[in-house]
Order: C-alpha cells, then sequence, then structure tokens
C-alpha cells in the first residue's frame, strides 16, 4: 500500500503569488495513496525540511512529492532530507510548480490547475519509483599512458607526482616521441631536447613510473576503475635489465646501411642503435630486418663486443597483463604521406623535404651536424620556399579536411631560424592564412616578417619542376598582386598536414572510445569535458584528440592527469543509479541496445534460464554495466523487446506521468 | 584477344602513321584491333557544361556500339580517350545527365554504355603487360634517350580518367624501359601544349609548346614522344629542335613490323 | 466547442540537460507562455520512446513536443542523433494514420534559450490550438463523460 | 544589367559549387594561360560568386582557357575552375551571332597541310555554336 506524501511550498509569494497554494495542497490530498498533504513557506528551509521529516517518520510515508521550484535547483536537497528521515532518497520527485508554473502565468486559476495537474503527474510517478541505491566499484590505483610522447610524458609525471603508479607504452624503443624530433620551438625558441630530455629523465627515475617501451597494447577489458590490458612487449633483441647503453655494439656493427628512422631516412645508422643519445631507456635493440645475425645467422659481431652480455638473438615478444583503473590515450601524431601531392615533386627531388624532415636537417644531432644543407648535393641553400596547407584544409579527397594548426607557427619558426643563421638565405612563404592565435603567437610571426625580412606571399603553389641546373623552379601565385611567380629556389619546405597516429583505430576499437571521421578521439563534451572521452575511465591527452601545439598538449596532458588522478583518488566509485538494465526474461539477446550504447556499456552474457518443462536452457541476453552506463536511455527505445528498461526514468514511470497529465 | 577499336578522325588523316603502327604491333602482340563498324567524332575536346547534352552523344554511341560488339573498347588518339573517358564519367556519376541522355538516346544509357574503355597504352600495362612487351621486343632502343610527353588529355581529371598519377605518372617512362630505350624525365611532361589554341592564337600555343621542348631538351633527350596528334603538331609547329613522334611508331621498330 | 473556448492538452518532453533548463531559464526570465503546457523530465531526449507519444494522443492529448539539446551538443554524445531519426519515422507513420504533422514537433532547445523555449511553445499551441481537438488517436474509453 | 539569372545559369551550367572556394589561388598558380588572361581562374570563381558576370563575358580571357584541367586537379577544394571559364564562355557563345571562330575562318589553316581534324572539330567546339 502506498502511502505518499504531498508537500508545496509557497516560496515566499514566488509560488503563493499566484498559485493557490492551500487548494493545491487539498486537491492533491485526494489521489490515490496519498496520505498526507500539507503547504509551508519555504519548504527548502530547516523547518521545511523538518516538516517532512516528520511526516516520513510519523506517517512511514514510502513515497514524497515536493511541489517546488526545478529539481535543478533542490532535487538534491530534498533527497538528502528523505535519507536522513530514513526513506531512500530515490523515493522523492518534485513537481516543478514555479519555473514551468508560477513564474509564467499571471492568472491565480490557470496556475493553480495546472499546479495541481503537476503534482498529480509527480504522484503518478513516485507511486512507481523503486528504492535505488548507487552501486560502488573498486579502483584499481594504478594507470595506463599509451604513447610516451610529450602528453603522455606530462601526464604519467603528474599522475606520479600525487602518488599513484603509472605506466607508459611506448611503441618506439624510445620515449619521447614528435618533440624529440624537433629542433627549436615556438614562440619562445629553445630547443625541444634541452625542455624534453629532462622530463624523460624525471620519468626514468620516478619510482612510480613505470616504461614499457619498444612495447604495444594488444588488448583492454574491464571498465573504469577495473581495466586488465594486455600489452606486448616486442622483441629488441637485446637484454633490457643488462644492457649499459654504453653504444660500442652500434659502433661496431658492420650493417652501417640501415635507414636512420629518427632522422626520417635522411641519413644511415647501424643495425642495432640507440635512437638518440638522450633516449630513454638508454637501451640498444636491434632492427630485425637489417640484421645479418637475425637474417642468415652470420655476424654476431654485436654479441661479441658487448660486455654485459645483454645481447639475446633469440629473445621473443613478450606478453604480459596489467590492471588498471584509468588509461590515457596519448597516441599522438604523424605528417600524411605525400603520395597525393606529387606536384610538389616531393618523390622526385630529394631537395624538396617536409617541416619535420627540415627540423633534422637543422637541429644539431641531425645528419649535417645542424648546418643546413641541400639534401641531394650538401651545398648551402640561398633560395627556399615554404608551402603552407599541403594536405590541411583539403576536401578534394587529397588531405585532410581540418586545420593541422601547428603549421602557420613552425613555419614562422623555420624562417626566422634560417633568416637568423643564414642572412644571405632569401626565405618565401606561400601562404592561404596566417593563423597564430596564441599568446605570443602573432608577435612571433610578426618578428619574421618585420625583423627577419622573411617573404610572406598570399597564395599557392602550383608546382615545383626539378629543373636541369638541380635548382627547383617554383610556380605560384600571388594574389595580392596578382601575378604569377615563377621563383628558382634551392629547397621546397612542405608543410604536410598533420594525422592521428596510425595505430589510433585499432585502439580506439579495443577502448570502445569514439573517434571522428578524421580519426582524433573524440572527448565526451567539446566545450565542457575536453580530456575525458565517451567512455568512463578513458582520458585523451595531446594530439590523438585533434591537433595541437606542444603548449596546448602539455596543458591538456595535466588535465587528463588531474582527472585520473581524480579517479583514482577514490577507494570506490559510485556510479548514477539511474541507469539502464535488461530484463533477462524478455531479452532475445539480439544486439540492437549494444549498437546504440554511446558507451560500450552493454555486453553480452550467456545465462541458464529454466524453462518450463523443467530443462534448463542457455540463452544470451544483455547485461548493463552498472560502471559505465550513463542512464541516456537509448537502448530503451531501441530494445524491440522491451526488455530494457531505466531505473528512475522506467516506461511505467514516464507513461503514468504521461496519463496523469492528459487526465 | 580481341577488342573494339575506336581509331578517331584525325588517325584517318593527318596521323595515320599513328593508327597503322599501333595495329601492326597489335598483331604482332596477339591483340586483334577490331575497328568499330560505325563511329562518329569524338568532338576533339570534352564539353565540361552539365547542360551540353548533344556534343557527349558521339561518345556514347561509340560507348553502346562497343558493348554490343561485347569487348573492351581501345581508344589510341588522346583526345577521343579523353573524352570518351569523361562522357563516360559523367553517365555514370551525374543521374541528370544520365537522364538526358537516356531520354536522347531512347535507352538505359548509364547501363548500355558501360564498356571498359581503355587507352592503348593501358592495353600494352595492363592486358599484354611491360615484361610480356620486352620479351617481344626484337630491336631494342638501347641507348636512345627518349622524353615521354603526356600532355594533359591522358591524365586528366584524374577521377574521370584513373589512367596514371596525374603529377607523376610513369606508364609512358616504363614502356619506354620495356622498349629498351632510357626516359627522360623532366617536368613538363604533364603540362599542356596550348592544345587547341593554336585555332585562336598561335602565338601563345607557341609559347607553351616551346616551353615542353625546351624542359625536354635541357634534360637531354633524343626524342619525344606522344600520344597525341594535336600535342604532336603544336610541338613540331614551335620547332622544336627534338624529334616529335608517336609512340607507336617506337612500339613498331622495337617489335621489328615498322 | 469553439475555438476561442478550446484548451489543447500539450505534452512537452524536455531532455534534462539543455531544454529542461531552457524551460526554467524561461521561468526565471518571467517568460509567459500558455499553461497547457505540461513539461516531463527525461534524461535525454532519446529517451523518449514513440509508444509514450503514441500513448499520449491515445489518452487525449492534442499535440506532443519534444525537445533535446542542440545537435552535436548531446550530453550523452549521439543522443538527440537517434532522437531525430525516430521521430522522423513515428512522424511519418502518424502522418499516414492521419495525425496532422503539426502535432507533434521535435525542438532543439538549449540551456541558454529561455526565450526559445517561450516562443517555441507559444507558437506549438497556437498551431494545435488551430487544429482543434485530436480525434484520430484518442481511446474514447479513456474519456471522461 | 546583370542578373541574378545569368549567376544561377553559370552556376547550373558548371555544375560547380563557387562558395567551396577558400581562396588559395593555386589554380592560378600553375595555369599556363596566366599571361595571355585578363582575369585569371580564381578570379573567374570569385567574381561568379559575387555575381559579377558581365565583365567576365565581355574579356577574351575566356578564350584563353586551354581546358587543361590543371587547376580543376590540384585545386584541394574540388572547386574545378575550368568548369566555370567553360560555362561563361557558352553564355557569351549561344547568343546569336556570338561565335567567336567563323567557319571561313579555318580554311586559312588549312592551308597548313600537317593541321590535324582534331584542331578543327575541337576549335569549333570551343568557340563556335
Amino acid at each position: 500500500m502506498q502511502k505518499i506524501g504531498v508537500f508545496v511550498c509557497h516560496c515566499g509569494t514566488n509560488i503563493a503569488g499566484t498559485v493557490d497554494v492551500k487548494a493545491v495542497a487539498e486537491a492533491l490530498s485526494h489521489e490515490p495513496g496519498v496520505v498526507f498533504a500539507a503547504d509551508y513557506p519555504y519548504m527548502c528551509s530547516e523547518s521545511g525540511q523538518n516538516l517532512i521529516k516528520d511526516a516520513i517518520r510519523e506517517h512511514g510515508l514510502t513515497g514524497v512529492v515536493i511541489c517546488s521550484c526545478s529539481p535543478r535547483m533542490h532535487e538534491t536537497t530534498f533527497r538528502k532530507a528523505a535519507a536522513s528521515a530514513g526513506l531512500n532518497s530515490y523515493m522523492v520527485e518534485i513537481a516543478n510548480i514555479r519555473e514551468q508554473c508560477s513564474w509564467i502565468h499571471k492568472d491565480m486559476k490557470t496556475a493553480t490547475e495546472k499546479a495541481v495537474i503537476l503534482g498529480r503527474a509527480a504522484i503518478a510517478k513516485v507511486a512507481l519509483n523503486t528504492p535505488l541505491t548507487a552501486s560502488e566499484t573498486p579502483v584499481t590505483k594504478r594507470a595506463l599512458v599509451i604513447g610516451g610522447g610529450i602528453a603522455g610524458i606530462q601526464t604519467a609525471l603528474d599522475i606520479a607526482d600525487a602518488g599513484f603508479e603509472v605506466d607508459i607504452v611506448e611503441k618506439e624503443p624510445t620515449i619521447g616521441g614528435k618533440m624529440a624530433q624537433i629542433d627549436k620551438t615556438f614562440p619562445t625558441l629553445d630547443c625541444a631536447a634541452c625542455i624534453l630530455t629532462p622530463k624523460m629523465v624525471d620519468c626514468a627515475q620516478n619510482e612510480k613510473i613505470h616504461i614499457y617501451a619498444y612495447s604495444e597494447v594488444e588488448s583492454v577489458k574491464g571498465f573504469v576503475g577495473n581495466f586488465t590490458v594486455g600489452i606486448k612487449k616486442k622483441a629488441r633483441y637485446v637484454d633490457e635489465t643488462k644492457c649499459t647503453g654504453c653504444g660500442l655494439c652500434t659502433e661496431k656493427c658492420p650493417m652501417k646501411k640501415t635507414p636512420n628512422l629518427f632522422n626520417l631516412g635522411l641519413d644511415t645508422r647501424s643495425a642495432i642503435y640507440i635512437p638518440f643519445a638522450q633516449a630513454v631507456p638508454k637501451v640498444a635493440t636491434i632492427d630485425a630486418d637489417y640484421c645479418n645475425m637475425l637474417k642468415n645467422g652470420r655476424c654476431g659481431v654485436c654479441s661479441k663486443v658487448c660486455t654485459a652480455g645483454a645481447i639475446d638473438y633469440h629473445q621473443q615478444d613478450e606478453h604480459i597483463e596489467e590492471k588498471y583503473g584509468a588509461i590515457v590515450v596519448a597516441t599522438g601524431f604523424n605528417p600524411i604521406k605525400l603520395d597525393n601531392f606529387d606536384e610538389y615533386a616531393y618523390a622526385q627531388s630529394p631537395d624538396v623535404v617536409t617541416s619535420l624532415e627540415l627540423e633534422r636537417l637543422m637541429n644539431a644531432a641531425g645528419p649535417n651536424g645542424g648546418t643546413l644543407l641541400r639534401p641531394s648535393d650538401k651545398t648551402h641553400p640561398h633560395t627556399i620556399v615554404f608551402v603552407q596547407c599541403v594536405g590541411s584544409r583539403d576536401t578534394s579527397g587529397c588531405g585532410k579536411p581540418y586545420c593541422s594548426k601547428i603549421c602557420c607557427m613552425y613555419t614562422a619558426k623555420h624562417a626566422m631560424l634560417i633568416r637568423d643563421k643564414y642572412p644571405d638565405t632569401e626565405v618565401y612563404v606561400f601562404y592561404i592564412d596566417v593563423r597564430t592565435p596564441g599568446k605570443n603567437f602573432d608577435e612571433f610571426y610578426r618578428r619574421a616578417v618585420e625583423e627577419y625580412g622573411v617573404h610572406y606571399i598570399k597564395g599557392m603553389v602550383g608546382k615545383v619542376m626539378p629543373q636541369k641546373n638541380g635548382k627547383l623552379l617554383v610556380r605560384a601565385s600571388d594574389l595580392l598582386a596578382g601575378e604569377q611567380l615563377k621563383i628558382e629556389a634551392d629547397m621546397v619546405v612542405l608543410a604536410a598536414a598533420i594525422e592521428p597516429d596510425k595505430t589510433a583505430r585499432s585502439l580506439a576499437t579495443m577502448l570502445t572510445a569514439s573517434m571522428d571521421t578524421n580519426d582524433f578521439f573524440t572527448e565526451a563534451h567539446p566545450k565542457l569535458r575536453p580530456v575525458e572521452s565517451p567512455t568512463a575511465g578513458i582520458f585523451l591527452s595531446g594530439v590523438c584528440q585533434g591537433p595541437k601545439d606542444i603548449p596546448e598538449t602539455v596543458a591538456q596532458a595535466s588535465a587528463a592527469a588531474a582527472k585520473v588522478i581524480g579517479l583514482l583518488v577514490k577507494d570506490k566509485l559510485k556510479s548514477n543509479p539511474c541507469i539502464a538494465h535488461a530484463n533477462e526474461t524478455l531479452c532475445n539477446g539480439c544486439s540492437s541496445c549494444e549498437r546504440v550504447c554511446p558507451y560500450g556499456a552493454i555486453t553480452y552474457v550467456d545465462k541458464e534460464f529454466r524453462m518450463p518443462d523443467r530443462t534448463t536452457k542457455i540463452r544470451r541476453v544483455a547485461s548493463v554495466n552498472a560502471a559505465v552506463c550513463q542512464g541516456c536511455g537509448a537502448c530503451t527505445v531501441a530494445c524491440p523487446s522491451g526488455a530494457m528498461d531505466l531505473s528512475g526514468f522506467s516506461n511505467q514511470q514516464i507513461m503514468a506521468e504521461v496519463d496523469a497529465i492528459c487526465r | 584477344m580481341i577488342f573494339s577499336y575506336y581509331p578517331g578522325c584525325t588517325l584517318k588523316t593527318k596521323a595515320k602513321e599513328l593508327d597503322a603502327y599501333a595495329r601492326r604491333s597489335a598483331e604482332a602482340l596477339g591483340i586483334t584491333l577490331s575497328e568499330l563498324p560505325e563511329w562518329q567524332c569524338c568532338g576533339g575536346v570534352y564539353t565540361t557544361a552539365e547542360d551540353e547534352i548533344a556534343t557527349k552523344l558521339s561518345s556514347v554511341r561509340a560507348l553502346m556500339e562497343a558493348k554490343k560488339e561485347g569487348h573492351a573498347l581501345v581508344t589510341l588518339c588522346s583526345a577521343c580517350h579523353n573524352v570518351i573517358k569523361q562522357t563516360q564519367y559523367a553517365l555514370n556519376t551525374d543521374d541528370d545527365m544520365a537522364f538526358k541522355v537516356g531520354n536522347y538516346m531512347q535507352c538505359d544509357a548509364r547501363a548500355e554504355a558501360d564498356t571498359k574503355v581503355i587507352h592503348y597504352l593501358e592495353l600494352l600495362r595492363d592486358i599484354v603487360g611491360f615484361d610480356e612487351l620486352k620479351k617481344n621486343v626484337k630491336n631494342p632502343l638501347t641507348g636512345k634517350k627518349i622524353a615521354a610527353y603526356y600532355g594533359c588529355l591522358l591524365l586528366r581529371p584524374s577521377s574521370a580518367m584513373q589512367f596514371d598519377n596525374p603529377e607523376n605518372p610513369k606508364i609512358m617512362e616504363d614502356f619506354i624501359r620495356a622498349i629498351g630505350a632510357t626516359p627522360v624525365i623532366y617536368p613538363m611532361r604533364n603540362e599542356c601544349c596550348g592544345g587547341y589554341i593554336t585555332a585562336e592564337d598561335p602565338a601563345m600555343a607557341k609559347k607553351n609548346s616551346t616551353a615542353v621542348w625546351e624542359s625536354a631538351k635541357d634534360f637531354d633527350a633524343d626524342y619525344i614522344i606522344t600520344a597525341c596528334p594535336l600535342c604532336r603538331y603544336n610541338l613540331i609547329k614551335s620547332e622544336s629542335p627534338l624529334p616529335v613522334i608517336y609512340f607507336t611508331e617506337l612500339l613498331a621498330e622495337a617489335l621489328d613490323v615498322k | 466547442m469553439p475555438i476561442s473556448e478550446f484548451k489543447p492538452k500539450i505534452v512537452a518532453f524536455c531532455c534534462n540537460w539543455c531544454s529542461y533548463a531552457g524551460a526554467d531559464l524561461a521561468g526565471t526570465n518571467r517568460l509567459n507562455y500558455p499553461a497547457d503546457v505540461k513539461i516531463i523530465r527525461v534524461p535525454c531526449s532519446c529517451r523518449v520512446n514513440p509508444i509514450f507519444i503514441l500513448r499520449a494522443f491515445q489518452r487525449g492529448a492534442d499535440g506532443v513536443i519534444l525537445c533535446g539539446c542542440h545537435p552535436g551538443d548531446c550530453h550523452y554524445t549521439t543522443g538527440n542523433y537517434y532522437t531525430r531519426r525516430r521521430m522522423t519515422l513515428l512522424f511519418s507513420m502518424l502522418d499516414y494514420l492521419g495525425i496532422e504533422k503539426e502535432r507533434t514537433r521535435v525542438e532543439w532547445v538549449s540551456a541558454a534559450e529561455g526565450a526559445k523555449f517561450a516562443a517555441v511553445m507559444q507558437d506549438f499551441v497556437k498551431t494545435v490550438t488551430e487544429l482543434g481537438e485530436n480525434k484520430r488517436l484518442e481511446d474514447r474509453r479513456c474519456k471522461k463523460p | 544589367m546583370l542578373t541574378n539569372r545569368e549567376k544561377e545559369q553559370i552556376l547550373i551550367s558548371s555544375g560547380v559549387d563557387v562558395r567551396k572556394c577558400m581562396r588559395c589561388g593555386k589554380c592560378t598558380g600553375t595555369c599556363p594561360a596566366y599571361d595571355e588572361m585578363e582575369y585569371h581562374p580564381h578570379e573567374f570563381v570569385y567574381m561568379v560568386e559575387k555575381g559579377e558576370i558581365e565583365k567576365l563575358m565581355n574579356s577574351s580571357s575566356i578564350y584563353k582557357c586551354l581546358t587543361c584541367f590543371a587547376c580543376v586537379e590540384r585545386c584541394p577544394r574540388g572547386v574545378e575552375p575550368a568548369k566555370i571559364i567553360e560555362a561563361v564562355r557558352l553564355a557569351v557563345i549561344r547568343k546569336q551571332g556570338n561565335n567567336h571562330i567563323k567557319a571561313e575562318d579555318i580554311p586559312c589553316m588549312a592551308e597548313d597541310d600537317d593541321t590535324p581534324g582534331q584542331l578543327v572539330v575541337s576549335a569549333f567546339r570551343k568557340y563556335k555554336k
């Protein structure tokens, strides 16, 4: 038997001014199940709340309806009051008779009638409410960061600083990512290695951080607070625990013609290698594609020279499993392949380079020891043309539809550095728009023009033509002058668009995290939850979420870390109890709900059912993970058999409200 | 193997050698080119306007004719190839166009003109195969440095032509290698010779063509080869010091059927 | 019943995050709209089962309006996209049944659009009032004498 | 007086959405007819968008386009400027008495023994209705 109490608030004159509160209480007291009805000037006040508490105790109320302001205002207040009187807090419903009644109507009669109907709807709903308790799940106090670039490093350091264990999985032999390949950083022009490598060392030395370098995530199971992740440690044919990073093997290795991937193939290295001097972990790796010993069993020089006995030609991939409470995706980016842009002669001439290649060409640890030389004949370039938006803002299908965001600034940086070091080199930058929002960014670009004399030309390069004399004839338009230009350049630098790392898509599938059409991870809310994925417990850091520069990446990395810390400090996760649940006897396992769920909260389990003839049968039925479900209700409508329902907003409850309103 | 063959008007008059060498070479390679019993001039240039229907019909007829014959259609002249390919592409992608053409032809034009169209070079690459061609070469042109001139018609628009990489093609270079010569790669090989503008502004055509052969000459080519009679005409008119010949002539020479 | 006296029954489903807050804002700003509109709060517009709308018509509602976050702003990322597709189907079915298209509506109202909420409701009530009583789907057994 | 109808006709005839243009000028950057043109490919796109068709129609630029599709191939937005130029030219020569080349102009070229037939038909198709 329902015992419902109705409490009508005057809200001073806010409600009572246009609604006859006494008449409302009187009318509602005759509704079925209502055993108590009262009105009071301020229901949310201490004494108002006491009125509710007393009534609950005195009348043994099973449900409470408060006719007052919006539930967005005081729902929590009244729920707490009910709970303190021993009534489940989800047995409280609010009829919004202020914002949605008294404040918008002037006529007392109409407003009172409407208030009664709203009250009725709330009573009809509360009669069908069920006590709900927020479920609790324990939290594994360890985080996983996928990707060891500046984003991953910063996130890991911040999480470790808060005292939590954190693992970094990096697919390359060393952490550092793209920033390690960059020469200088804008807008301050400090050297990237100088600010990055100390952070890398911090990671290595922090006892809370464990680095799985040369490793990949293979599988992800579980949910927020309780992920189980399979990690593959790829065989590097060197025992990490023994290798001291002395580098003797790399000197003695006879296979010196291996392309140096860290320098983007601009020079060569040995088959056993340490990517760069400050690599973390500083351990050698054998490139199996080039090592003679691994390919045909002839050589073994590195093993002979290694005093630590670290070389192990028989090393196998190692598969490990770890538990985590939160996962941060920091998989970063790559410049796009330029196969669709042969008009710029990238494939035809070695003197046409990408901007990232230029970083290596200018870097002191790069192929030319920091002197900028043409790759083809190692001569000093006197004219350099920069082409912006190569593959960015391209809707023709050849490139990417978005703006890559970082190119305007790094091109200004390159132009400035070149003009600074080689004043006899003319630099032309062809741009469509110069986009420099950011602190001190536009000033930086203007400095390139005004102080360093870089020629910025509005227009696009149409074609780069390698000439017999080794020069590159650049044909372009100068839109402001209304001219077609022909510039004989020594080098052409292409600002290639950036795209998410290729591993991101398979990772997103494993994580059930959503992606946009460009393979960037989607954030939970574009404005308000920019570092969380819609999947609970998965966080986003860096360019994997969208193009951004280093300052932005670091900011987002720290924000993601803060979110992770906020999750890991909790011993248990309390979740919103208004979530979906499947009626297993009705569910036919069709997967309709699973497909619409934006959170991947629905899985399927095989369950044994007793049949009427006393036999048992195993059926596949939907099962909602309470920790992951956010309670949107998309599945309840998608379910063809009506097995899915949403606690707190059940089909029955909403229909009861509809009925009450239409009565 | 039998293919339908669309020679086009110029190959019947001023570019007879382009046609004759192609037929002889195809025979030597075991390919039968069966000329369409009835064909009309393609019009020389594709009208891009979407409200121009009549000018596209001769290509549609050729496609339908070839469909009746039941073989893929081989073209040789770059212009014919371009017009027929673009017409077919428009039919396939533009519903409105397909509808209007269907009204003219009183049939389901899209379905009845879905013949596969290949250029003679594609025939060599995809059907014969350059490796196979190499085996059939009796008279390799060793030591000859040859500049392939694509012009625009074979390559662009690449969405319709699907011929080769429009900015860095290699089909003609591969062909040159197959017949034992050395290809010369020069940046102007896919730029326009001036085309029909020679009727309107001969000086402009000459300027464009000159830029092409100068670039080829810069890179020390001995010859320029082309598949287009108009390209050849423009290059010769602009007083190219390099001989400009049809690629089929070299093919015939290499196969010893000249 | 003369039109002037006719008071339609309107059920408005509002998503908790945008439209319900928009309705609250209309109240806070004292923006008047007819009292015929009664709001039911749902977590997301995608929680609204087409059955609810049919039920409302069956029980004598004269119009049903569904409000959600603007496309791209859904609290649950994709909920309103589901709504949009489902309602397109439902409305064409209602049209087939002879329920005037104007009796149903989907509107995107953000939490900041109190004025829009009021304007939408005024317009909707006006439209439904002009259409008159819904008789086609009403279950007469539910009707009070 | 310029009417919207002319612009519309050009948009329909070309099938090009000029609003997709982001004004990079790549089309003009490699146009082989640049020197001979008064208005260049990017200007055709922009002026059609603005509705300034008459200037284009009165310009000799419409006869200088080689239809080489370099601009179409390289446009990062898929705008196809060559089709716009053709549509403007058609808008001119479709009008009575506006044939740019007359049949009697052609025989003078026929004196030249090598003139390929292809040239004659192409020129007719481009400059004459």
